[in-house]
């Protein structure tokens, strides 16, 4: 079965699987650290302090409203002259070489992170008042309101919308071949292009993408479920 | 960094910008009527629709745009009954076919959001509508939409700027948009990030625009979350 | 003291008591024999009551007891799994679906509950309307009323419980009574046939249940039909033509609200009646 | 550059024959071949990595990779930003409608175009450019065909595209009414199934705004290697190994002559 | 009736009325001049109020006279823009920024909001928690008290108000009654030291009053302070050892529930009164 496979793409199979493997990898690793991002970010928007919330609009609208190709290039190219400067302060002088996963992961989860951060900010609005107001009543601090209350809610409120933040990012993951991964959008464009079948090696790439959604579309559908307990529905 | 590289690229790449704003305000009206009857009938009951609907915002959430406008535009016309067909006028265009994908694109996640939003209207509020013999449709016209619009803003505002920047895609199917000329300009100057950072802040300009206009629209739609001094 | 009462109530309305139900007028609502499952939880075991043009029935009964469930069970919010309703004539038509019985013709459940107006236990106000926007909305995009008479209209009931100051405020910034005044307010703009009333005065001071209780005397004089729950037995005696009591699901005792309210036949309403405190 | 000898030579791995990627992800071609000949005459440790088109110039000046070579054209405007060593193959630029067409065939009399030569050019230009007039064709973007077409054919409606290949979808779907590009993957196209029915006309082209043909490239900084890499070149010309394995991989010679 | 009504009342519990507040007890809950502005609107006008140790003072007043906005700045839900609160000794520290009062300190709220407890006019149970979890919620989480630990006294607590039984059910399974009883069990369950009841019988029916009464007392026994609102004039004048009738945001009149409610000082308080249905 996986020989028939393999043969019909050239050989190409392997690296095709490894490639999904990469994207996975990736795209998880930037989803959650997007997600830890994005909840600073949404903190930062509702907090009282100005500064905060200067900057947290700052990182969304720039991170936002540029293309993600160009963030990736400017953290890939610019990072680790950055974190070279930075170690120079510290009397580190010398060629600091960052990998290109974390690299890549950086760029997509700070991309990711940046739309997380709308749509928590606007879940965390649609919580209704009483309840966050019955968990101050009780003496809880914001942390804990934050972590009882407030995600159990927000997350019933938000899970749609992280879900399309999910397929973002995983598509979005394509974006970092140029950092030199080989994820699946690298491994098809280069199949293509040294096998002159764009058209098979693209539509497997969308099956793949496709397959991967199948799974992280269940995945959400059972979250949303659950963070729905509790709630009538017509 | 070439300043002069980046002063000079500004007025070509500014020329195209009108070609991009066209591709996103289309396929963000033709995204917005398809989310909607796409919503609409998800919401029907309908077992046909229902599968239908959700069978479109599978697929097309699940995959890459490039591989849909890809498909679109080079897939369609290795297919002779298209090419013989009376849509084949419009579907040799390159800008109709970035249309079509990119609003087939955005009605699927606009429907999702749209969708997730109804669904977060308190129960209570579509009792006390229901229980004055509002018909669904104007339930849900008058009740649940004006809800779900302004629950939806946030998300959507991150749809509009993901569209703004995903028309940039049309690119690979001849169309001259920013990124189409900023990548002419590349090939012939290899000053890349000069260029790419020129066509961002371009880019930069539109969505800023736009986050404004929705951040308005949802601070004018919630007096009501306002009011709550 | 019922002499203090009344003259109270009743100082601009008809100082007697309600008249108890006429059998001769026509029926407004008719439940026949009404079950009600949540899950494996039977709230409704076979209730069946009828409601005269006129009449102002009241629920009584300890909490859980379904009486909610029921008048929900009347305008549909909660379909009945077995039984019927009969609302001024007209049977609303049932239909089974994969073992879920459901009303055969939505259309018609909307006509119907245009007849019933219902003020919620919790009010539901519509959080994103002004308190006025809340009360004309019915009646200019249900009924069809010009949008300036159901502004004038809606001004006259705010006025009426007293609200009319908060007409452009939003549910958040109201207190609770007066957003249950607005929610009775929105209920009466339809100008329905018959209303059905969850605990109208839960959150009302003893001033306002007066008023309330004075608006509800006024409706049944102008020939429409009530049902309402309400936890106040002396509420329940002033305003009903007859009193349910409802107990686990079934009717444990109805008729008319002195008997039943002072010497009920139940042992059970009579335990129920006994613990409470202000009982005459 | 942990260690300072080794070279990074970047190159593709979707410009097949030039460089391409066998189904193992390893780099393969005439420049890879080349790219290892190159380093055991300069007697140094490479490493060869496959990075995409886009990423290649900023990484060049990043000093994350040291050179490049996939099949990068040496042009007047590229030597502002990097330098080039070599070139070490020129590629024919060609046009190819369909078989159908009546482009089909036409010639323009002469089998093969030097643009250096100006006054000799300049009669089949005129041919041609009466050939296209009003006429669509697509090219690669980025490449020199389209200064090219610019320069010499202003009456040509010009479409670019990503890559050759979807030029080719459009022509067979017509859309374009003719391709412009290098020879060798437009041979390679042809062979594959699915575009047969297209024919060369025209001339092959070279030099000129065409280029010198394709160099590796540098960083301007990086003279030393520069002075190495050329000599090299100079050598693999001279010993006829770039001629071998051009043949091995085009079945044509691409060295410059 | 008042013989009826402590005899039902008081089965199991003293059967006296709460003994008037005691001098010498410390002060649990000290209100100075608090002030409250919405917009322009000045909802309250310098109200002060002080409970011992002990006491359980009972706010009545018109709907919309600043009852729920008083208990809610006690334990700073609202933050006052005038006025000073002080619980158990410990004064709540302010600061003015940006013309704002803002508590200077929020660990500190937090901790002596764990010494109140508070039951809201519409209950704001999470909705994404059972009955169970609600309850445990704040002791579990808060106070660290031992799950095991937490859940037996839930349990009780749940027994006590009768809905053991909902135990498992989420808010929305709940009747109105049912999710009252369940945010008394939840205030309960951090064993407060002050307790803020705002309407909390307003959802239930008379007998349940009467159990509600009873918890009210036996806490007051134990020596814990109450502030509560209430409609119900009579659960007043049986539960509290002093009213306070608050009217337009000041305080009208205040003292012994006897006389306040049955020979009241002022007018407005007295017009009140006689409104009340079932004033004795
Ligand atoms: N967030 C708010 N914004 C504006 N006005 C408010 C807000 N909250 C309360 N108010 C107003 O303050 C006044 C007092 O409200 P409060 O809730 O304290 O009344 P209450 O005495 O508890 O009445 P009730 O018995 O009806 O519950 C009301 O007129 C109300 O409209
Ligand atoms: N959606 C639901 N799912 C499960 N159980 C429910 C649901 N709604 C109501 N119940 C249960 O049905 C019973 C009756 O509820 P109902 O609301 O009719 O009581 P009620 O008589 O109105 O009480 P109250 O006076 O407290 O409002 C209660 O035990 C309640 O827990
Ligand atoms: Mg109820
Ligand atoms: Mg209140």
């Amino acid at each position: 079965m996986l020989d028939l496979l393999t043969s019909g793409l050239h050989g190409w199979g392997p690296q095709l699987l490894s490639g999904t493997a990469m994207t996975i990898a990736v795209a998880l690793s930037s989803f959650l650290l997007g997600l830890a991002f994005g909840a600073a970010g949404a903190a930062a928007k509702l907090s009282d302090s100005l500064v905060l919330r200067g900057l947290a609009e700052l990182y969304t609208t720039a991170v936002r409203g540029v293309p993600e190709l160009l963030v990736i290039y400017l953290l890939f190219f610019g990072g680790s002259g950055m974190i070279m400067a930075v170690a120079g302060i510290f009397g580190y002088s010398g060629y600091v070489e960052l990998n290109a996963f974390s690299i890549g992961v950086a760029a997509v989860g700070l991309i990711s992170g940046a739309y997380s951060t709308e749509v928590i900010r606007g879940a965390v609005k649609s919580v209704p008042y009483g309840q966050i107001e019955a968990a101050r009543a009780c003496g809880m601090g914001r942390w804990r309101i934050l972590r009882r209350v407030l995600v159990p809610q927000t997350l019933r409120f938000a899970l749609p919308g992280l879900g399309n933040v999910w397929q973002l990012t995983l598509k979005d993951t394509a974006l970092i071949s140029v950092t030199a991964l080989a994820e699946i959008m690298r491994v098809a464009h280069t199949a293509a292009g040294s096998t002159r079948q764009s058209f098979l090696f693209y539509s497997v790439a969308a099956l793949l993408y496709l397959a991967l959604t199948t799974v992280s579309t269940t995945a959400f559908q059972r979250a949303e479920r659950y963070a729905s307990r509790g709630v009538r529905r017509a | 960094m070439n300043w002069t590289v980046m002063w000079d690229s500004l007025p070509r790449l500014a020329a195209a910008l009108p070609l991009t704003l066209q591709l996103v305000t289309m396929a963000l009206a033709a995204g917005a009527v398809l989310a909607f009857a796409t919503a609409l009938l998800r919401l029907s009951g309908n077992r046909v629709a229902v599968a239908l609907t959700s069978t479109y915002s599978f697929v097309f959430r699940g995959t890459p745009l490039l591989v849909q406008i890809f498909l679109i535009y080079y897939g369609l016309s290795q297919l002779e009954f298209v090419r013989d067909s009376f849509l084949w006028p419009v579907l040799s265009q390159p800008m109709w076919c970035a249309i079509l994908a990119l609003a087939l694109n955005t009605g699927a996640y606009t429907s999702e959001i749209l969708r997730g939003a109804i669904e977060t209207v308190p129960q209570g509020q579509v009792e006390a509508a229901r229980a004055c013999g509002m018909s669904r449709v104007r339930m849900f016209r008058r009740i649940v939409l004006p809800v779900a619009v302004r629950q939806m803003l946030p998300a959507y505002g991150n749809e509009v700027i993901l569209m703004v920047k995903a028309s940039s895609l049309a690119s690979t199917i001849t169309m001259m948009e920013i990124t189409g000329v900023a990548r002419r300009m590349i090939a012939q100057t290899f000053a890349v990030m000069e260029i790419f950072i020129v066509a961002g802040i371009l880019y930069l300009l539109i969505n800023f625009i736009a986050t404004r206009l929705i951040r308005h629209a949802e601070w004018r739609m919630t007096p009501y979350l306002r009011a709550r001094a | 003291m019922d002499q203090h009462l009344i003259a109270s109530v009743g100082r601009d309305g008809p100082a007697h008591r309600h008249p108890p139900s006429n059998p001769a007028a026509t029926v407004a609502v008719q439940a026949d024999d009404i079950h009600k499952r949540f899950g494996s939880l039977e709230v409704l075991k076979g209730v069946s009551l009828t409601a005269r043009e006129g009449d102002v029935i009241t629920l009584i009964g300890s909490s859980g007891s379904g009486k909610s469930t029921l008048l929900r069970c009347i305008n549909m919010l909660e379909v009945p799994d077995e039984g019927r309703i009969t609302i001024c004539g007209e049977t609303i038509a049932m239909r089974t679906a994969r073992g879920r019985t459901l009303p055969a013709n939505s259309r018609q459940v909307d006509r119907i509950r245009t007849r019933l107006g219902m003020v919620f236990q919790n009010f539901n106000l519509w959080t994103h309307m002004t308190v006025l926007e809340n009360v004309i909305e019915a009646p200019v995009h249900v009924l069809g009323v010009p949008k300036g008479e159901a502004i004038d209209l809606a001004r006259s009931l705010l006025d009426k419980v007293g609200i009319l100051g908060k007409a452009d405020c939003y549910p958040v910034q109201l207190s609770g009574g007066q957003q249950q005044r607005a929610a009775i307010a929105r209920a009466l703009a339809m100008q329905p046939k018959v209303m059905l009333f969850d605990e109208p005065t839960s959150a009302l001071d003893p001033e306002l249940v007066g008023e309330v209780l004075r608006v509800i005397r006024q409706l049944a004089d102008e020939g429409r039909t009530m049902i309402l729950v309400t936890h106040e037995m002396d509420f329940a005696r002033e305003v009903s033509s007859k009193v349910v009591f409802l107990h686990q699901g079934r009717i444990e005792e109805e008729g008319a609200p002195d008997r039943v309210l002072t010497n009920p036949d139940s042992d059970r309403v009579r335990q129920f009646l006994s613990r409470h405190l202000s009982a005459a | 550059a942990k260690d300072a000898k080794k070279i990074r030579i970047a190159s593709e791995g979707a410009f097949a024959p030039w460089n391409g990627m066998d189904s193992s992800g390893k780099l393969v071609g005439f420049e890879i071949d080349l790219a290892w000949d190159l380093c055991k005459r300069m007697e140094a440790d490479c490493e060869l990595v496959a990075m995409d088109w886009d990423g290649m110039i900023p990484s060049l000046q990043q000093g994350k990779i040291d050179a490049i070579m996939a099949g990068m054209t040496i042009t007047e405007e590229r030597k502002k930003v990097i330098a080039f060593a070599g070139p070490y193959g020129t590629e024919q630029s060609t046009f190819a409608t369909l078989k159908s067409s009546s482009l089909a065939g036409a010639g323009v009399g002469a089998d093969r175009v030097d643009l250096a030569e100006e006054a000799a050019a300049k009669p089949a230009i005129a041919k041609l450019a009466e050939l296209l007039k009003g006429r669509t064709v697509g090219v690669q973007t980025s490449t020199i065909q389209v200064d090219f077409l610019e320069k010499y054919l202003p009456d040509v409606t010009v479409r670019s595209y990503d890559k050759i290949d979807n030029a080719a979808i459009d022509l067979a779907a017509g859309r374009v009414d003719a391709i412009f590009g290098d020879r060798s993957p437009i041979e390679a196209l042809m062979r594959a199934t699915g575009n047969g029915g297209m024919a060369l006309f025209g001339s092959a082209m070279t030099r000129g705004v065409l280029g010198e043909g394709m160099g590796v490239g540098l960083r301007k900084a990086d003279a030393e290697l520069k002075g190495r890499l050329d000599k090299a070149i100079a050598d693999a010309g001279k010993d006829g190994t770039i001629a071998t394995l051009s043949q091995k991989h085009f079945g044509y010679d691409v060295s410059v002559r």
